[in-house]
């Protein structure tokens, strides 16, 4: 195994070593078997190793791909699918919130779904509103469905094998930002994250910053940055999943921080962000001395470099909001 | 596998067996209204009367480990596949006996172990389920099948799938029951073409009409399909042209269909079809009466069972909402 | 005018007082024209007003009704599209969020997508988990979209007229269990509710009921049961829309009465109501004492009476839940 | 409204603008690469070189104020449309002079004056938008026309809005501009049947095949089915066969195409059938050579223009969520 693991390569290995350990595993989508291995160039040779029966590429029907995937998992096949972008997850919608999310419980838990649909989601790459926008907060009110979202190569690795070893239907968010990240990779390579437990990604005593996907290396940056600049020891917490969400970790945090700043790439009405800012208002008021939300305006995704530049809240904007939250001058 | 094709022809006593089908989801449907109108039935519900040999002859041409996706008006699919009335009626009343527990009602029925992927209550959504519970029976050398309506063919779902299915070769079958209604709607007024075969034929799916009130034309045709299905050569589609006999759901008195109209349809009843060929077939006044009686009971007892059986207690219940 | 108004009769009149003083207004749908007036009988006999021009029936095609919607409010006309159920706006939903909720941004303001999207929603019903939903949150997060949900007959009117009129998307819920209440009417037939200011819908000391929909009559009438039984003077936030969000008129409410709960007829992970009281927490912590969430348990709404019954939080689980926290035994 | 149908033939200054408009996109495809090597166009962006006649062709059988729906691989039909140059350009390189001020970029332009209801990012959503406006083009006496690719032919989107424009007699014109690959797949692999205009042959909508190199053939194609649309005869859909010079996008070598396909494409670049025509008109060398000069320093000043233009400013922006 090499030194670092590159996140793309984190994914391809994830479904690699998954479709051999488990024939139920099938993957299929737009032109992820094509030569390239899909626009992202996240998935090539995979059919090659696993022939067209277990990976193939498919018409462009978003609809008919996570309705094919449902039906597929509800009668014993574990399906990968891939939505290109999570932009055209709205396409999908019908058929995972009203049969997938749905099956376990409506069926009396006869039968669970378990499938796992991954899309590239996020902004900063200049591919304007269709193409940026992360879907997560469409799904997180529907019940029955995970949502994970990793951050790092490992963390990637990690979710993406339990995610296709989950019975249940997982929405499965990588952000473009990160296909070129290198970083860590796994302690072993059968290590699996399981879903539903946040990270402590940099322990910390002054505030806690909690986040997902590429936030969480933003977040890190911007810990380090205040660490050493302006003496101030963020927490991070890598929530991991934002369905279901781990409550628990953020609120021992908060109750050692007493401030919690939460990072969100999109608008602070509907978001996560939110959310969680108000389940921790509902169980931990008390340990709360300042909370605060960081993240986009209430626009759509820009795309012109210097909008969109604006508009993301980066590594940047969460050190100084913290400062200025926090009343200290930078020290640079 | 070996495929090897059912005979179209069939027994006497499956002559009988069919005619009984079809007997059993009408007495259904009849209590379903009864007990709608005392207020044991709740929400709404979507009544098959009329249409039963559509489900009942395409079952006959499934075998037991084939799936199936049928709709809110799902009466009629799940009893075909063969989910026990006791429990499909358990479940129209809601109570914690029923196949799913009572969560699902009337239009959400799901039965795993029978084959019957589920009911769906999303018009068209059945379409999705069976392209990809046939993604699996592909493996399987199994065969899924949809039913839907005529109104599902506008639906996003139809052409998606089918071409899905066509350009992937998958053992479906796709039933559009077409009783010529979607809700209050004429099927002409909305259906651009007036035909649902030549959608099919455009995505290259053989597709052929059928007389959807004759339980063993709707036999034949499924046998080919099925048949076709099993031996790789992809989906087919069957427009089943019938009709149902009472209005859209509990709430519609259906005036928006001419009487004459109606009344010519009534006059093709399938369960009157079927008996004139179980008389053509030669089988004795006799032996139609024992199977009604035999039917009467069976729901006669569904019927009971279930008005006894306990409603959930949600104190009691455990739910989860993921599968472990 | 007559004394009292029916939910529904409000609807059909907005729609058709509107329809006559602008003659850009169209109203499609499936269904909606047929005799009957929709599955609910809101609409009938418009078209005979309006002319099949103006108003008419569609295929059961939702994507195309909402794209044609978006279509023809980008050139010049102002549609009220039915999707007949909440439920069904997954279908929708690309057209929606990638096109009329983007379209007035993107398109450097040239032009907006007027349009109302129109739906039943909500539980209560015994119509099961594919016809109970809500679907406010899956949208809640979309900038650009305007969500508008009343409470009364005369609510409904008056924000129908102003969802009408609004030269944004809007998307319209109206509750089930509202169709057939009475209410009494507007003050003049002319009176339009404008969209995103919230309404204190009952002034009160003690603590703060947010909801919307449905659950302004349930808090309003378990705040009647506190006020009778308890002497909890329960002050309730009727919020209108859910986005844009009027969070000025919450922290006021919360700045006089220190205590806040959100009511919210869905799941608690991902719902409106955590996301409010995030903001709260942001904006006005200091001046908390406690909040909560009554929601929903975190599943598919489901069919037989006792467990719905059960499911959703009605009056009864309002003032129980308000007891409960405030550390008073029912009076009762 | 009277229609009076545009002729077919064209005096030979409109020989030379149809040239003209065809050379504007090529020539305005070439600065797009060339300016995103330079990095000057960010993110990703979809060329149209090869199927400018296409486009041309369509707007050419167009009234000014009639509507235009185009894609993310839009350039042309932005031009075609009318769109100018200059802030087209601008838009693309995401300077505050773009038509939408650098916010939408090169998949989502929206130049409402000059009736292009935009270009859609999502694969179908061009039929929706052009439904739409059919809808509202009814009222006015206008024509509404959507262009996407074969690959759109796959989206529920293709299906539900063919249906719909059928059965309310809508004035939409669609356009699917088949290049026979989506992304790296080709047509043939993921469409059942192998052919589009049966598509729309089953909803009853009369469909053509149509030389899409040769913007006469377009021209022609697109002049009946406009003529169809205004008088209120309902909708066309014309299958315009053209191939793209480039990849699908900027990261796409498109190796997937075999050389020999590639070549016999590029012997029929519509610019060469469009000057072959010049020549049968007898149009001088002379005349093409003013108007190549012409376009290229249209072109030219373009770029100028834009590279010259400010980024926007996000301080001093002001955007609304909502319009007021
Ligand atoms: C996506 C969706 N749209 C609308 C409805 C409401 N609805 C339920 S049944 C029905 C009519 C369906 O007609 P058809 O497909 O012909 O089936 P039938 O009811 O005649 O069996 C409609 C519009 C729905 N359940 N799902
Ligand atoms: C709904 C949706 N799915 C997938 C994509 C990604 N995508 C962009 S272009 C494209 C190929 C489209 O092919 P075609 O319709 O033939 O148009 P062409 O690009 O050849 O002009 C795909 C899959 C998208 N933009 N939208
Ligand atoms: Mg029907
Ligand atoms: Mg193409």
């Amino acid at each position: 195994m090499s030194d670092t693991l590159e996140f793309r390569v984190a994914i391809r290995t994830a479904i690699v070593e998954e479709m051999e350990r488990d024939e139920s595993v099938v993957f299929f989508g737009e032109d992820i078997a094509a030569e390239q291995g899909g626009v992202f160039a996240v998935t090539p040779g995979i059919q090659e190793i696993f022939g067209a029966e277990r990976v193939f590429d498919t018409p462009i029907s978003e609809l008919a791909i996570t309705g094919a995937a449902f039906g597929a998992a509800v009668t014993g096949l574990r399906p990968i699918i891939e939505i290109m972008f999570g932009d055209f997850m709205g396409l999908s919608m019908d058929s995972l919130v009203n049969q997938s999310a749905k099956y376990w419980y409506l069926s009396g838990e006869q039968h669970a779904a378990p499938m796992v649909v991954r899309s590239a989601v996020g902004g900063g790459g200049r591919f304007g509103a269709i193409h940026s926008q992360t879907h997560a907060t469409w799904f997180q009110g529907i019940p029955g469905l995970k949502i994970a979202f990793p951050s790092s190569p490992a963390e990637a690795k990690g979710l993406l094998k339990a995610a296709i070893r989950d019975d249940n239907p997982v929405i499965f968010l990588e952000h473009k930002r990160l296909y070129s990240i290198k970083g860590p990779p796994p302690q072993s390579a059968e290590e699996v994250i399981p879903l539903g437990r946040a990270n402590v990604a940099r322990p910390g005593r002054d505030l806690t910053i909690v986040s997902v996907g590429k936030g969480v290396p933003d977040a890190l940056q911007a810990a380090a940055q205040l660490a050493e600049n302006d003496g101030i020891e963020a927490e991070v917490v890598d929530l991991r999943t934002l369905r279901p969400l781990d409550l628990e970790t953020v609120l021992e945090s908060v109750a050692r921080t007493n401030r919690l700043v939460a990072v969100e790439e999109g608008p602070a009405t509907g978001g996560w962000a939110s959310g969680l800012l108000g389940l921790v208002a509902e169980h931990g008021l008390h340990d709360l001395d300042d909370a605060w939300l960081l993240t986009t305006g209430e626009l759509p995704i820009p795309y012109s470099p210097t909008l969109e530049d604006a508009f993301i809240p980066g590594a940047e904007a969460i050190a100084s909001s913290v400062r200025e939250r926090a009343g200290v001058a930078s020290a640079r | 596998m070996t495929v090897e094709q059912q005979p179209a022809t069939e027994a006497p006593a499956a002559y009988l067996e069919r005619y009984g089908q079809m007997l059993l989801i009408r007495l259904f449907e009849t209590e379903m209204q009864r007990l709608f109108l005392k207020g044991e039935v709740h929400g709404t519900t979507h009544l098959c009367a009329g249409q039963e040999a559509v489900p009942v002859g395409v079952c006959s041409a499934l075998e037991p480990d084939d799936y199936l996706a049928g709709t809110y008006r799902g009466h009629g699919h799940a009893l075909a596949k063969g989910t026990d009335p006791r429990s499909l009626l358990a479940e129209m009343l809601g109570r914690a006996t029923g196949v799913c527990g009572g969560r699902a009602g009337s239009m959400n029925v799901i039965d795993v172990a029978h084959g019957l992927v589920g009911c769906f209550g999303i018009v068209g959504g059945s379409i999705a389920a069976a392209t990809g519970a046939a993604v699996t029976a592909k493996r399987q050398g199994r065969v899924a099948v949809a039913m839907f309506g005529d109104g599902a063919t506008n639906q996003g779902y139809f052409h998606e799938c089918l071409n899905f299915a066509k350009v992937l070769a998958l053992p479906a079958v796709y039933v559009c029951e077409n009783n010529f209604y979607g809700e209050f709607t004429p099927m002409l007024k909305v259906t651009g073409g007036g035909d649902i075969t030549s959608r099919a034929a455009a995505y290259g799916i053989p597709a052929q009409t059928v007389d959807g009130n004759d339980v063993w034309a709707v036999r034949e045709a499924a046998l080919e399909a099925v048949q076709r299905a099993r031996q790789g050569r992809g989906p087919t589609l069957l427009e089943c042209q019938t009709y149902r006999h009472h209005g859209h759901s509990k709430a519609d008195p259906a005036k928006y269909r001419p009487p004459e109209e109606v009344e010519r349809w009534l006059a093709r009843d399938p369960l009157n079809v079927a008996k004139a060929r179980l008389a053509e077939q030669g089988i004795a006044e006799q032996e139609i009466a024992e199977v009604d009686d035999a039917i009467k009971a069976r729901i006669e007892d569904a019927v009971q069972a279930a008005l006894a059986a306990p409603y959930p207690d949600p104190a009691a219940e455990n739910p989860t909402e993921f599968a472990p």
